[in-house]
Order: structure tokens, then C-alpha cells, then sequence
């Protein structure tokens, strides 16, 4: 699960990592957003103009009159997609009025956005780059870093890779002293940068651990004039697999593009939107990665990635629900299962059928254990029964396209 | 012989005393794993299929020395039951279970590293000889997708290795062993690390690999093959070749950002270390023929 | 640093290990102890008639009826020696009456205790060992259990071996789930009891690992009637050199014998007492050792362990303050120091004479770094500079027996 | 030759630009101690003694490769600094620190052990081959204590050393190479494992142990005699013998408890195995003299 920014960075701030002072507001009718984006950039701004000051400073080594912050505020879209900037979803404002302004502007571009931060400017010095991921093969942690910050990490690889330094940890041991000293060393700071670096980057460690995420990253990382370092953005992926033990996290509306994405979240089923014409409905991940590209291969178009296999296998009803949400003009169904029974989703989609009457043509191709059983079932409800997957893609892209089948 | 397990290689299962496991466990014996000893806590004394249940793997292992360990445990207790399994000794283990938290995964696979030890999985399948042995979940009951012969199967996936297996059976061959790595972002196993075994394996003339999108296992093996570490034809399919970057689509490791972990980027390594690779699984079958006889 | 008992029972019950009900008092006047002792008892046995129970229940499975106490009240010197039952300072006493005359007894029969604990009495089925220390070899940390508890383990290990249990744990991995719950069903237990002593163990692990200690040790552990497990003793001995970031662990009277040791302690000089003539003054931990044993060999008795070695090679006046506290017949200083200067010492020694004037003579063997120099200052001010260690002893013990030197 | 260290071996100094560091650093390079490169986090491009000082041990190692480090950090940064030693993958670690916390020391030895890497120390004096080399701190100077010669050392106190190196050097005697272990509870390395170095060293004719109270590195001296690992005459002078059962005197290693640890069990296991015993340091010449020719 992707944190949207504002998410992220509370997780920051509680964990000693200083981030801009900020407001939230939420999308409404216009001008009730842009009054309220209005008075919370006002907040912001004369909070800049008095105090000065981030919200947190654990180092509690800048005064008053530190000059972390430019005048204006930051408008920003809280969406998990990247490139917000290049979408003009991040908007630079010079006064409350603007930031009004600019917060009805990115809803009206991308009327799916439905939480908006401000957040106080800040004047830096240089950004950088820092992340804390896993590297598969060694088993250990990964921290990124560059001193060449907000450009997108791949990018960097490609452009400038000698700008990355890497540090790996072991998952025993865990962050070292020297390992966050070396990589301040290694990417060119000195004196106090060098220590209050290694402490964000033990602090975003701590993160990345007790939170059971994939990825922590910050980019950018402001250096202001004083040499603060203050989070710029937040990316924290949690692992779906820990949610469990991490209950802090709710999967929220806000998380998701679409209604139906968040309520597939909810039932534990994975599901993607796109916006072409064949909705899947397969089960096992690696199949229906499979027939997406055999769908594309033939010339069709997708509607919306899902998978009820595994522990969803019995959710037939709930997985063609969510389908029939998309103006999808056919379900292709393909599955090979072992534990997740073709007899069981047989029987799952003929009552799902039955039930929810679907407005839309249905093609099924159901193997693996206890595939006659199956066979029977789908034949007996008047369900072409195919057991080629060339075939059934070939058939739901004929469907789609209006040919005659 | 087969690699990882045969019908010599004694197993004790963890966890396996519950319906699913003990299902499974009848299929695997069924199938010619030699299952020692059973390990639940709290219930030593009991039997399962005939063989004795134990307290822990230590208890079970110093009566019964096991050569490999298959765990049935739920995703959460995966992590403690792997690391029960490596301390006691034993230096190969199956762990099937599909949702085991990413810093758990890390550190079954660290550990097991350090302990010279293979774990496969989570969020596998397991290990098939067909004929011969099982650490596994395997449909071995659908001839046309779990035929006995000389094709090494490597695999992220699970219902797309059934899908595989079955265009392979369809060309006429037929499996050696195949070894489920499992779909998640950091396996106890990676690809390249069987190919010594198939390498040696006189059953095996060819390895399909079974690869997606994400991760870099399959530049891995290419690496190997550049290397001579593997000498023998290899033919992948991969999948999500058009899958859009940046976007989670099934398995946990199955995400490519940017230009890594593309499956264009990893079909441009394996052609250049001189495998095949298919680009629909129906075309695995076609292509193997081209380099077995 | 030893802690005594109801210290060490303090840390057990912040990491959630049951301990009996307890009170402590300090050793005063006669009757204002008995008074102290025996309102103390009756309070004790009131709230075990009343609510008979622990202080510490983290389960929440133990009911008011539960019948964990047996009538009566434990009262126990707070001494960090041991064989404390043996020696008459740990004594049952069955009404507030006999506790406050039990404590006015040990007392008298022991005048160096300080510190009294009363406590509630465990009625327990069984009693078990508990205890986590080091393997020095392995580098990991070794737990020892077993079912046969109140015993010394080192007793244990001589006579009934196979009774131990061995856990090794790594020290970067930690204790593991599998570990604690494999050693309960090693010592034969079952069903609910595992659970309870892996928590224990688990509990006792942090006790461990987080304050720094050598040796975390229960024993007896109790385990009651109803499957509760409640801590008889605690024996927890904190790494001196971890003492700077263990800031909770304060030196304090109570845990030393005599004022002098205390007031060593403080100063950050090892010192022993013992009760003979000779007052060794040495530097370097494994030569005041050896110097101890020859004075043995040659038929004297030691009256302090004393090393200002290392860090306190600049204190000989501070050191011979110390020794001058004792009741020996003579100083006896030795060393052989590299980075302990010879010269340095001696200079110090010559000072400490001329400013503490004292009443017994001192024999010097001062070798190592300027030992030439260090001569020279000791023959100016007229002490001999003897050069052998052997020769010093002889000369310390000819003289603390009377002979003429 | 000499064993762990000797005049071709590229030293690191780590926290060596302070007083005390930078004192005996130079005594190192005059005592033949090749020193390559110093880490001083914040003071790289500054110069000790003539050679180049670095933020990092990689940085350092990266331009003048390292065969060991030697440490003067004090204890409480000991266990980092010995891990960013061991991370950039220094074989050999001396660290002088005297007191280290216990914790600390586990995990530095378990890295050690983890890496293959050894480390002496905490609370030691180093390692010195008379003549050759020197990688800690010792009085060189003195003639009568640190003179060359054929005996090996082993010891875990700093002062009693020098008393017996005294006897052994007055005996006619010289030393060949000195390890001082250290007298924490859990010292980097034990006695036993230095004694393969000193079985091939054809400059070492015997060995002496200089040891006392408390833990079992002499037991594993004499196990190491027993099973022919070393074969050289051995001498041992062990402090401690009538010390008080279950009082700590001197090192924090150097406590028994019941008949654990005790010198009387060390003696009976060194003399089963063959090894001569002094107990007093005066005799350690004479049980030399009987043994080596």
C-alpha cells in the first residue's frame, strides 16, 4: 500500500524527520475548497512569516531567525501516480488567494484528486535524493543517496549513475554508525551536515523497518541555507503482507483513483483499473499478468486487471461485481488452478451469473484440478466451456470488438 | 535422480497436522516423498499418514535426521518456522505460504544464507519430480501438465506454470524436476542458484524458465549462461511484456519502474547469452523442440 | 554491579514478570525496625487474604481466587552474597509479629545488611531455573533452564547434569519464538505452562539484552498451583562498562559490605575487602591477582584487593587512603605498567606519604615505563625500591608477621 | 616471520590522530609497522606521521589496501569501529579499548566469526613480534622485558606480562611473537586460535600461556594439545589460584564460580595434556629451559 505524501510525512515527523509545516484540505464544491486552501495557505504563511520555523527540529539547533522559507506556499494533489509536477498537479503559490486558486485549478485537471496539502515553502540550498529499499539477491537493506536531488531515481541512474552512493545493511544487524557517517563522507558533506545527515538517514532506517515497508524515500530532501534537511516529498510503500501487524495503516478511499479499486482493496482482491474493453476476471497472478499481454497481442484492450485466485477463489460472485462496475463489454475468465479449484469457480460463476444477471458477454476457460466437473457445470448452465487460453483471448477480443462470434 | 529432493531424501514436515497440510502431506507421500516425521507443537506422540509428530523440529530431527523440511505454517509464523528448520540443520526447506511479510522474507533468506542452507518459496508451489518425489502443491493427477521427463522447470508462478507445463507435455516432453521460486519480492531462492543442479542433472537436457516482469532473475540466469556456469538450452516465457510501468499487477515482485525490471530488458539479456525465449506460452513447446531432441 | 534482590525484581516487573507483593524496609534502630517490618508483614498478608494477588499479572488469566500465597511473609536480607538461606538471613515468618522479630534477628546476626525485604509467600506446585548469560566461545547468548529449581546451578551441573537445558541464542538475531517454545516442551512441559514460561523467557531475554547485563538469573522461578509463574529471587549483574549508558543503575550503599568498597566504587577503583594483614596496592588486574597469591603461598593474609591501574594511575593518594581505612600492617605495592608510567606512580606514592602520613609501612616493587626515574624518586625520599615481585612479598609478609626486616 | 602481523603486513589506524593514538602510532612505525593510512571521521586530508588520513576505513582501504586495522577509538565506539573495519573487510582487527561494553563485545566476536575475520582485544595491549612489528602498545623500550628470541606468547593481562616476559627473557630466553588477548569476558579471540599460527611459525620453538581464573581458554589450550593440533611445548603461568570462589578480582573474565573457571581445573587439564605449569612467574624460565633447548 502507497501512502499518499501527507501520510508519509507524518510518519516522518513522528520519527524525528523534520518536514514543512503543512495544512490538509479536501476536496468540496469550489468555493468552499478555495476558501478553505485560501485560509490554510493564510495560516501558513504568517506562521512563515513569525516562527520561521519547520515543525519539527530535534537537533533544536535553529533559532528564530533561521531563513528556511521562501514566501508562498506549495499546492499540492495527493495522489499515489508520480510525475504530479509535469501533470500540474503541484502548484507554486505566492499568496493565500493564489493558493485558493491553484487548489480548484488541480481539481478541475484531475477531478479524481481528493486531498490537497499546503505546505510552507522552503528556501533550500541543494536537494537530495535518499531511499532505503531491499536488494533481493544479498537479502539487505539498500540505502540510495545522491547529492543530485527531485530527479526520479531511475532517471539518475541512467543520466548520472557515479552520483548514487549505495550503502547495503545487513537485516540482522541492522544501520551502523560508520555506515551513515561513510555515506554522508562519500557524498561530498562535511562537518555538521555529516551528522545531522546520518541522523535522517537512521531516522528514515527506523522507518523503514518499523513500518514493514518495501520503499522509504525521500526526494527531495531540502538542505536549506542553515543546513537543515527537511523532507521535501514522502514515498512509503507498506508491504500488503505486513498490514496486518501494522494496523496504523488504513486503506482509505483517498488511497485509490477509482471506487472500485478501493473497494477491491477492501476485499482483499488485487484489481487495477485501466480503461479498455475486457475486463479480467483470471485467477493466479503470473496468468493473468499473461493473458493482459495476450489480450494487448491481439489487439484488444483492458478494462481492468483482476485476480480471485489464491485465497479469493470462492469470490467469484464479489470478483464479477467489481467487472461489471467497468463499462467493460465482455469478462474473459481463465484460470488453471491447483488449490483454487476449477470445479469451485465453476460453480462460483455460473451462481454469480445467476445472481447479478450480467448486461455483458461472458468467455470462460476453467482448468486444473477437477476441470471435467467443471466442464460439466459451465456446459450445464449454457456456458461455452473452452480450454485454450489462445482461443478464449481470441474470442473476448472478437466480443469487443463487435465482431461476430 | 532428481535435484533438490528424490524418493532418498528424508523430509519432516512443519505444521502439517491441520486439513490442508495433512491433505497435502498424503499427496506428497502418494507421489514418493519419504516423510520421516511431522512437527506441530503440543501434539508430539500423535502420528500422521504413519509417521510420528514432534514438539519441535530439534525433537523430531534428533530421532528422525531429515534432509529437508516442508512448512505448511500461515504466512506470519513462516519466518519462525524456516529459522526452527535451519537451526536444527536441516539444509533444504519448502515454504509454501503466499503472504509472508517482505522483512520476514529478508530474513529467512539472509539466514539462510549464512547457514549455506536453500529455502524455496514463500508463495510457491514447491519442488515436483513428477514419478518421483513432491515438496509441494502439485496438480501431478493432470497428466498433460505433470508428465515425468527431461525438462527442467524454473517458475515465479503457479497457475501459469500449469499453463506452461501443459504446452511443454503438449510438444512431447516432459519434466525432471520443477522448482516453484514463488512470486515474491524477495524469494528464499533464486533462479540461478538451481542451475549447478540441473547443470549435473543426467535427467535434465533443457531448463524452461517460467519468468514476469520485475526483479532481476532472470538477467541472473542469462548471467550464468554468459558465465558456462549453464551449458545446456534454455527457453523462457516471461510475462508482462506489456504490462505498464510503474503499476503492481499480480505478484508482489512483479513491478518494473522505469527501464528496470522490464521484460523487454530481461528478453535482451537471455536472447544475448543465447536463450530462447517465447513470447506466448503455447510457443514454449515449439521452441524447446528446436534445441531437445 | 550486583543488584540486590528487590531491585533486581524491580526491572522484572517493568518487563512483565510477575514477583510476589513486597515491601521493603531499612535496617534502623531495633524497635523502629521491628515496628517498620511487622506493619509492613501485616499489610502484606492482609492484601494476600484480600485479593491474593501478585503485583504483576500481564495474562489477566488469574482470577482474586486464584492460591498462589501461602500464609505468611518471607523476610530476606538484601545482601548480594549468597547462600543467604544457609546463613540464617533469609527466614518464613508466619504472623507480622515474627517478621518484625525475623528482622530484627538477621540484623543482629549479619550487622552489614541495610536493606529488609518482606514478601508475600508463593504456594507453589513446583520450582524452576531460569537464567541467560554468555557463551564467551560462540559468541552467543546461552540460556540454561531447568525443572529442578532453588538449586545452584553450578550444583546443578555436578550433580545432575542432564536436568540443565541449552538455548543458544545469536546475538544479532535475538530469541526466537521457536527457541523459547522448544525449550519449554524440552523440560517436559505442556499446554498452557509452555506458553507462559516462553513469555517468562522472552520477558527475561529483555531484561537481558536492555540493561546491559552479565548474568540474568531466576531462581527459583515458581510456578503456583494454578500454572502462574512468579519470580522467588532475582539475581541481575549489570557489565560495569556499560554502566555510562545504563544511567537507571545508580551506585548506592546498600549493595556494598563495607563503606570502603562503596566509596572504591565511586571513585572507579577496583577493590575487594577481605579481613587479612596486607593491603595490596598493585596495578594491572592479572598482577594484583598474582600478587594476591603469593602473599598466600607465602603464608600471609590479604586485608584488600586494591588495583590503580589503567584509567587510576594517577590516584595513589585516593588508593592509599583507601588501604590506610583497613586494619592491615602493611602497604604492599606492586606494578610492571606500560602505559601506567612507573615514574608517574612513584612520584604519586612519595606524594600520597607526604600528605597522608600513614601509620604502616609500605613495600615498593615499581617497575615498567621510566622505571629508572621512578627509583630514583622512591630512594629520595627514602623507601627502597625493592625490584622483585618475589622479594616485595616475602618482605610484606615478614613484616605483617612481626619479623625483622 | 611472525605470525598475525609482521613487517610487510598494511596497517589502518583507526582514532589514532588524538594524543595517546598518535604517540604510540609513531612507536608502531618505529618498531617496524607498516602503516598505510589513518581514519579520523572529519579530518581527511590531513597527514599522521606521514601518511594519509581518511573520513572512512573504505575510503582509506580503497586507496592503500589493509591487511589489519588497529584500533585506539575509546570503548563506547569500539564495536563501530571494529565493524566498519571488518564491513570493508580488514582480516585483522586490534582493538586496545579498555572497556567495552559486554553486549558490544559479543557482537563484535560474532562479526568476527561471521566474516572470517579476527580481532584482538578489547582491554589488551596488542600484539608485538619483538624486533619486527607491533601492533599495540608495548614497552619495547625495555630490554629486559621485549627482547627477540624463539618463545611464543599468549596472554591475557597487560602488567603480569611484562613480569613474566621479565622471567622468560632473564631465563636467556627471547620472544618470538606476543598476543595479548585481553581480560574481558569476551575477548575478540581466544588462546586456541592463534595456536595453528604458532604450530607452522618456524621461528616459535614453545609457547607460554599467560592466563588465570575464570572462563576456558586454557581448557582449550589443553583440548588443542590433546588432539595434536599443537605440538610445541607449552608453558603456562595462570594467576588467580587462590583466589576467593564467586568474588570478581581484576578483569571482568577473571571470576570462577563453584568449580567452574577455576585455576586448580585449568592446571589439571594443561598438565593432562602435557603442558608444564609455574605457579609462580619466576619459574616460568626454568620450566622453559627444560623444554626448549
Amino acid at each position: 500500500m502507497r501512502l499518499l505524501e501527507y501520510q508519509g510525512k507524518a510518519v516522518f515527523k513522528e520519527a524525528g524527520i523534520m518536514v514543512p509545516a503543512a495544512r490538509v484540505v479536501r476536496a468540496s464544491e469550489n468555493q468552499a475548497l478555495r476558501d478553505e486552501a485560501c485560509a490554510a495557505a493564510r495560516e501558513l504563511m504568517s506562521a512563515a512569516g513569525i516562527g520561521r520555523q519547520a515543525e519539527q527540529d530535534p537537533t533544536g539547533s535553529s533559532g528564530g531567525e533561521t531563513a528556511w522559507f521562501a514566501p508562498g506556499v506549495m499546492v499540492k494533489a495527493q495522489v499515489t501516480s508520480g510525475g504530479r509536477g509535469k501533470a500540474g498537479l503541484i502548484v507554486r503559490a505566492e499568496s493565500p488567494e493564489d493558493a485558493g486558486q491553484a487548489a480548484v485549478a488541480i481539481v478541475e485537471r484531475e477531478p479524481s484528486v481528493r486531498v490537497i496539502l499546503l505546505e510552507q515553502m522552503v528556501d533550500s540550498a541543494c536537494e537530495l535524493y535518499l531511499s532505503i529499499s531491499t536488494d533481493a539477491g544479498s537479502a539487505r537493506h539498500l540505502i540510495l543517496a545522491s547529492a543530485v536531488g527531485g530527479v526520479e531515481i531511475e532517471t539518475l541512474a541512467e543520466q548520472n549513475p557515479t552520483a548514487i552512493q549505495r550503502v547495503s545493511v545487513d537485516p540482522f544487524m541492522g544501520l551502523q554508525p560508520y555506515q551513515t557517517r561513510g555515506l554522508g563522507y562519500d557524498l561530498g558533506f562535511s562537518g555538521e551536515l555529516v551528522k545531522r545527515f546520518a541522523q535522517v538517514t537512521s531516522s528514515l532506517y527506523q522507518v523503514f523497518r518499523a513500518n514493514d515497508t518495501e520503499l522509504a524515500e525521500i526526494n527531495p530532501l531540502f538542505v536549506t541555507q542553515d543546513g537543515s534537511l527537511i523532507a521535501g516529498d514522502s514515498k512509503l510503500i507498506i508491504d500488503d503482507n505486513s498490514l496486518n501487524r501494522q494496523p496504523q495503516f488504513e486503506v482509505t478511499r483517498e488511497q485509490y483513483g477509482t471506487d472500485t479499486e478501493y473497494e477491491a482493496a477492501l476485499e482483499g482482491i488485487p484489481y487495477v483499473q485501466f480503461d479498455g474493453d475486457i475486463s479480467l476476471m483470471c485467477a493466479g497472478a503470473g496468468l493473468t499478468t499473461t493473458v493482459y499481454d495476450l489480450v494487448q497481442f491481439e489487439g484488444g484492450t483492458v478494462a481492468n486487471y483482476l485476480e480471485f485466485g489464491g485465497p479469493n477463489y470462492r469470490k467469484a460472485r464479489r470478483a464479477m461485481e467489481l467487472c461489471l462496475k467497468n463499462r467493460s463489454s465482455v469478462i474473459l475468465i481463465v484460470t488453471f488452478g491447483t488449490i483454487a479449484r476449477a470445479d469451485v469457480m465453476a460453480e462460483g460463476i455460473v451462481g454469480a451469473i445467476a445472481e447479478l444477471k450480467p448486461d455483458r458477454p461472458i468467455v470462460t476457460c476453467i482448468r486444473g484440478t477437477n476441470e471435467e466437473a467443471a466442464t460439466e457445470t459451465l456446459a450445464d448452465a449454457g456456458i461455452e466451456p473452452l480450454l485454450d487460453t489462445e482461443e478464449a483471448v481470441r474470442r473476448a477480443v472478437a466480443i469487443a470488438k463487435g465482431e461476430q462470434v | 535422480m532428481s535435484i533438490f529432493v528424490d524418493g532418498n531424501t528424508t523430509i519432516v514436515l512443519q505444521g502439517a497436522t491441520g486439513s490442508e497440510g495433512s491433505f497435502w502431506a498424503q499427496h506428497m507421500i502418494e507421489m514418493g516423498a519419504r516423510v520421516v516425521a511431522a512437527v506441530t507443537p503440543g501434539k508430539e506422540g500423535q502420528k500422521l499418514h504413519g509417521v510420528p509428530v514432534f514438539h519441535s523440529v530439534r525433537r523430531a530431527h534428533a530421532q528422525h535426521a531429515a534432509k529437508a523440511a516442508m512448512l505448511f505454517v500461515p504466512p506470519r509464523f513462516a519466518r519462525d518456522a524456516v529459522l526452527e528448520a535451519l537451526d536444527a540443520g536441516i539444509p533444504r526447506v519448502v515454504t509454501i505460504a503466499d503472504g509472508i511479510p517482505l522483512h520476514d522474507q529478508i530474513q529467512i533468506r539472509a539466514a539462510a544464507r549464512a547457514e549455506g542452507a536453500q529455502v524455496v518459496g514463500g508463495n510457491t508451489s514447491g519442488v515436483i519430480s513428477p514419478g518421483k518425489s513432491m515438496v509441494g502443491m502439485f496438480p501431478y493427477w493432470i497428466e498433460r501438465v505433470y508428465r515425468p521427463g527431461s525438462i527442467g522447470v524454473m517458475t515465479r508462478s503457479g497457475s501459469l506454470t500449469n499453463e506452461v507445463t501443459a504446452w511443454v507435455v503438449d510438444a512431447g516432453f516432459g519434466v525432471s524436476t520443477l522448482v516453484g521460486v514463488g512470486g515474491d519480492l524477495v524469494p528464499g531462492s533464486r533462479f540461478a542458484e538451481f542451475l549447478p543442479a540441473f547443470e549435473t542433472d543426467p535427467e535434465t537436457q533443457a531448463v524452461v524458465i517460467v519468468g514476469e516482469l520485475g526483479g532481476t532473475m532472470e538477467e541472473e540466469v542469462a548471467e550464468a549462461i554468459r558465465d558456462g556456469v549453464f551449458t545446456k538450452p534454455v527457453v523462457a516465457f516471461l510475462g508482462g511484456r506489456t504490462a505498464p510501468s510503474g503499476k503492481r499487477m499480480g505478484h508482489a515482485g512483479a513491478i518494473a519502474t522505469g527501464s528496470s525490471g522490464t521484460v523487454a530488458g530481461k528478453v535482451k539479456e537471455l536472447e544475448g547469452a543465447g536463450a530462447l525465449v517465447a513470447d506466448r506460452p503455447c510457443r514454449v513447446g515449439e521452441l524447446l523442440a528446436r534445441v531437445v531432441q
